[in-house]
């Protein structure tokens, strides 16, 4: 990790989410001879979107693969080398390319250790820069990771912090499962205390970002930053708002969800994916199909993607994926919505 | 555009300067040659101006410039014709002036406005006209490829004479994407044309690294085809080869892998460092820009003079002016209308 | 169509579900020159599953085309057909294989038009047979049809009749977006009336195939033949079941679901694809987020796919997936639970 | 199973009848050859109780047989060290005896039974025995070969002297999955042997109209490797060129695309009809069987005696028997037990 990326900041060290991910990967490559980093212009151009950074230098060519641009191929390297004694680590340039990836992500990773009557294991992890907000279009901004929580045999995490998209990956490479890990484009230059050490965070477990009574606010990712700053000036009116942040989608920690729900009576997903089968689809109908059904005060409230492909034009853009006005908006109608 | 070897005034040039003129200058008439000329400083232009507005915030997004590539965009579509069709890429302001869009539109859809050719919804990744024959650029790498399969059976279909002309780059040749297509044109003798733009590099992978084979063409084995590899540096060398495969496509003798060897000037995108290649390489291939090129030659031939030189990239260099006020003056779209076009009917 | 597949049962011309789409296609191949078919093996074999059947004979070469196995390849080469003034059907040989062909289906084919700001229709039907029941294990048994119900752009139906098969593909085929119509490989030797000419079903629209007081079991394809089955036995236990089969998962007949619901109160999900982020999470959450929520007198239950690939052996298998014992339990339990 | 060039048998075999014996064959010694002649018998006899069960409704789901295709699979394989890996088909019962798995608890999969190599939850399509190096069939055409360039890679990351060999079709020759294994296991040599077997059909596509060139090894030369075309029902012709591409692939000289030219005599799974062959095209391959066509030359060069070949038949047969009673006899599993191998750990 070059000095200059490490910046200090009440003390604590800073690093970005980008930075994060590198110190983890390096951490992991220092540890383990098994792990290594491969895909499409992650090594001398330090990866699309600066992640790998310096990682060519420190581990050599043999462990941080430039590719060609195959990936089908590429995922299904990665089967093959987890299932031989390796952990590899695939970074898909942008999530939008594993449409490219699927049949070897699902028909194989995600099923041989079933196929196979629990006697391997595919311990491999893919990470997927998503999510829209750059001006990239339709094709390099979409958040598919709703597709990978309805596929068994899968792990799917979507870290919001620097802290936590080093310590879920770390995890991940750790898993004997693959783990597909849905990074998002707007977050890698956001900062956060972050660690030292190579430390973990648990799998499925969520975390409460915020404690309140009044509304329960469940996101992933950047919608967990802003609903925290909708949060903020709900706070000013009056209302108290609970911020789970899921981390995995896959598996999702229902209980934690559950728990919040039943204190506060009002549920409000968000999610950047399309709404239409979006991860708050499950989680609605989680919540509507368990006890917890009768603790709610009000109808649960999705917001999602807009039904449509993410626009170039930056307001278009804008419009179709929820933004922090968006939030305010929807728990301001929630709050004023009572069971019929 | 006409196609030369029906033209008297080619012959008469031909028959003007024998001994000077090698046969892929001298198979273009001086109309053709202008047009191309200006075609080229029109791709040149557009992209500088698209460019700087990024660099001055007026654009967001990303952009892939194709600047030093201008001579196989407008070589390679220099023989086809209104209605034939071209699939482009991500990297395709020049294949899409040089098929006859309107730079003024394509700026404006550069800048998200509605009067765009995708009314700001597309960018410039995803230009398309259809009035020109333009099915699209495109931001996945090979994505256009099985595509054109489709467009070659619809042509092959509705009995056409059309030709479809897709491009992709030298690492869209690792596809999967790029065998499938390949492999259906071929079975079936479907009327397209496979035009790699091989500037050597995918985004940072030199295709040294990233194929076993000197020339990407040399797949055309593969599917039973033809191959040809020429400087794509060079619009006259361009064109006859563009011809060749245009012809045996439209006459029912099925595709051609016609490789353009090139470079681009730029980096991949805004992010690019140039890491993967050195200061001199960039600089000799700058001794070898396209338009430079075709201006000397031109010159030296004396098959146009060069004052006419100025005048033609001054047009050009107006036209683009006009198209950048065009687009900056346009009206933004309306996010009432987010969701009007997702579905046709 | 061949004689002996005709035939004839309380005076109304009875054809298999094979049969039906088969007699769609040749309708529209006939009607419009636009229409070809293609796929893998739909020429000389007649089809994996004989849907195609005598296609080839009657129509040649030209418009029912043998393909090699490149399934990327042919959804994009539906595209450009579609573009460019056909009307391409396509037969994925088993729908598992389109884990191959997203890029094409969901990147291309979905976005093309909004990409263009409206300018040009992708005009194609996707026909993929899925499901389980065949003994053909992990890899030739998925229910992904959920996965593009998350796509904008795109339409999923899912028949669940003879009638419906070919009223919904004509109807597909004339729609001027990209349609993927699930067929279900039990359903194709089931019979059922068909009407001879060339007839429409609406795109969209869920029909009630039962009316009831009690409960809703809304499925589609198999899952309303076992449930109707179910609600038989319901009925013998005094308990009326409204059975709504759904028909289309994109666009979704929410008018129907919700009339039905509240009337009855009570509503169960039953769908073969994997239960998490499976087509009923989408239904239960419009449920819990709309006014219907008040009318429930129960929470939503939802019936999926076990969190499993489809295991080879039959027992396994059949426990893999809602069976109609499982909707009759479901049911009954459903019946005895209230809203706390 | 021994490499034949270190071995004395082989080299006496050869000085005894050195006029008659083409080299493929002697090259090979005599337990070698009963070693394989029993595999070969072991597979066709497996096979065919597999189809039995399967008309008389013993097990259900469907099967992909390869009889007639037995020496591409026992061939290919014979100079494979056991800790060698191979990545097989939907057609791979073969492959699997061939590399050593034990034909009992493959029928017990087959039957669905928690002895089966999967336990019951794979079936035909995905028997796997990694005590064998035998990392799976696969239910997707073309589906083990992006793995192969994974286990190449994993190879050569821990410096390990293994190959790895993955079989596949012809019309998987036509995936873009091909394509880009190919590419990426030459670019960077790894130790993968591509064996095709070419049985000239898909389910129903005959390989002529499925791609315009002759043989699939043709292809070989777009990724700047090896390609060898091989009689695949010619075992001792097979074993040859196979130990050509595997000892390539150990001393790191890269991968080979070898294809083996056979013929499956049955349909290509239960609901096949025939209707894209003809019968004299099926007797005419029935006559170049490849078990008949070894014991033959064996019993001409005088390599094995007549009767000994009974017994090698008698001998696998009786070894199938005993599995098809292991199978019968086996419990099915728990379906209580359906999600818990999921996942790992
Ligand atoms: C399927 C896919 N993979 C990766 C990318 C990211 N990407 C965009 S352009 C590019 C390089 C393409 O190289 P080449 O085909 O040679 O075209 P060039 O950019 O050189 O014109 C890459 C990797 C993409 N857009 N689509
Ligand atoms: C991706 C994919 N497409 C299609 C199929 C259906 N299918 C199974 S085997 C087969 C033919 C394969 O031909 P080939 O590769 O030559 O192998 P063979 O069956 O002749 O051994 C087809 C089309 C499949 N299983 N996977
Ligand atoms: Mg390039
Ligand atoms: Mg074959």
């Amino acid at each position: 990790m070059p000095a200059e990326v490490i910046t200090q900041e009440a003390g604590v060290r800073q690093l970005s989410y980008a930075e994060a991910i590198r110190e983890g990967l390096g951490q992991a490559m220092e540890a383990d001879p098994r792990v290594f980093l491969f895909g499409e212009d992650v090594g001398v151009y330090g990866g699309a979107f600066g992640v790998s950074g310096d990682l060519l230098r420190r581990f050599g060519p043999e462990r941080v693969i430039d590719t060609p641009i195959s990936e089908l191929g590429l995922a299904g390297a990665a089967v093959g080398a987890a299932l031989t004694g390796m952990r590899p680590v695939l970074e898909i340039q942008f999530s939008d390319f594993v449409t490219l990836a699927m049949e070897q992500i699902v028909n194989q990773a995600a099923k041989i250790r079933f196929m196979f009557g629990g006697k391997a294991s595919v311990p491999m992890v893919v990470r997927l820069p998503g999510g829209s907000g750059t001006g990239a279009a339709a094709q390099h901004s979409q958040s598919l990771e709703a597709w990978f929580a309805h596929v068994p045999g899968l792990k799917v995490l979507q870290p919001s912090t620097p802290h936590d998209a080093k310590g879920l990956l770390l995890a991940a490479i750790d898993d004997p499962n693959p783990v597909l890990i849905f990074e998002h484009k707007l977050l890698y230059k956001t900062k956060g205390p972050v660690p030292a050490e190579a430390y973990r965070e648990p799998i499925g477990k969520a975390v409460v970002r915020r404690s309140g009574r009044d509304i329960t606010i469940v996101g992933a990712s950047i919608m967990t930053l802003r609903a925290a700053a909708a949060a903020e000036k709900l706070a000013g009116e009056g209302i108290g708002t609970e911020i789970i942040d899921l981390r995995s989608l896959r598996p999702i920690d229902f209980a934690t969800i559950a728990q919040s729900v039943r204190k506060t009576g009002r549920l409000l997903i968000v999610y950047e994916g399309v709404k239409t089968m979006g991860i708050g689809a499950e989680i609605a109908a989680m919540i509507a199909e368990s006890d917890v059904f009768g603790a709610l005060v009000a109808p649960i409230a999705r917001l999602g993607g807009a039904d449509s492909p993410i626009p170039y034009n930056p307001s278009l853009e804008k419009a179709s994926v929820p933004q922090e006005d968006d939030i305010l908006a929807a728990a301001r109608r929630l709050m004023h919505k009572r069971k019929r | 555009m006409q196609i030369p070897a029906a033209d008297s005034a080619t012959a008469a040039a031909v028959r003007e300067k024998p001994a000077l003129q090698r046969g892929e200058l001298s198979a273009l008439d001086d109309a053709t040659l202008r047009a191309a000329l200006r075609r080229m400083h029109l791709i040149r232009k557009f992209e500088e101006v698209a460019e700087q507005s990024y660099m001055r915030g007026l654009v967001h997004g990303t952009m892939h410039l194709s600047i030093g590539q201008e001579a196989s965009a407008v070589g390679s579509t220099l023989h086809l014709r209104p209605d034939d069709y071209i699939l482009s890429t991500h990297r395709g302001h020049g294949h899409c002036i040089a098929k006859g869009a309107d730079p003024a539109r394509m700026l404006a859809e550069f800048f998200g406005k509605e009067t765009g050719y995708c009314r700001g919804r597309g960018g410039s990744m995803h230009i398309a006209d259809l009035t020109t024959g333009n099915l699209g650029a495109n931001g996945i790498v090979a994505g256009g490829l099985p595509i054109a399969v489709g467009v070659g059976m619809s042509i092959k279909a509705q009995k056409q004479s059309r030709v479809c002309m897709v491009f992709f780059g030298d690492g869209a040749a690792n596809e999967g994407a790029f065998h499938e297509s390949l492999n259906m044109a071929a079975i079936w003798k479907l009327p397209v044309v496979f035009l790699c733009e091989n500037n050597k590099y995918g985004m940072s992978m030199d295709i040294a690294n990233a194929m076993a084979v000197a020339n990407v063409a040399d797949r055309a084995s593969a599917y039973g085809t033809r191959g040809i590899t020429v400087d794509g540096n060079d619009l006259p060398a361009v064109a006859a080869a563009a011809k060749i495969a245009i012809d045996q496509a439209r006459q029912g003798d099925g595709p051609t892998l016609l490789e353009c060897k090139t470079y681009r000037l730029r980096g991949h995108s805004k992010s690019d460092r140039n890491l993967y290649r050195t200061k001199d390489e960039i600089e000799a291939w700058r001794q070898r820009d396209p338009i430079r090129r075709l201006q000397d030659e031109l010159v030296a031939q004396q098959r146009i003079e060069a004052r006419e030189l100025a005048a033609i990239e001054q047009g050009a260099q107006h036209e683009i002016e006009e198209a950048l006020e065009f687009a900056k003056s346009s009206a933004d779209p309306d996010p009432a209308q987010l969701t009007r076009d997702v579905y046709a009917g």
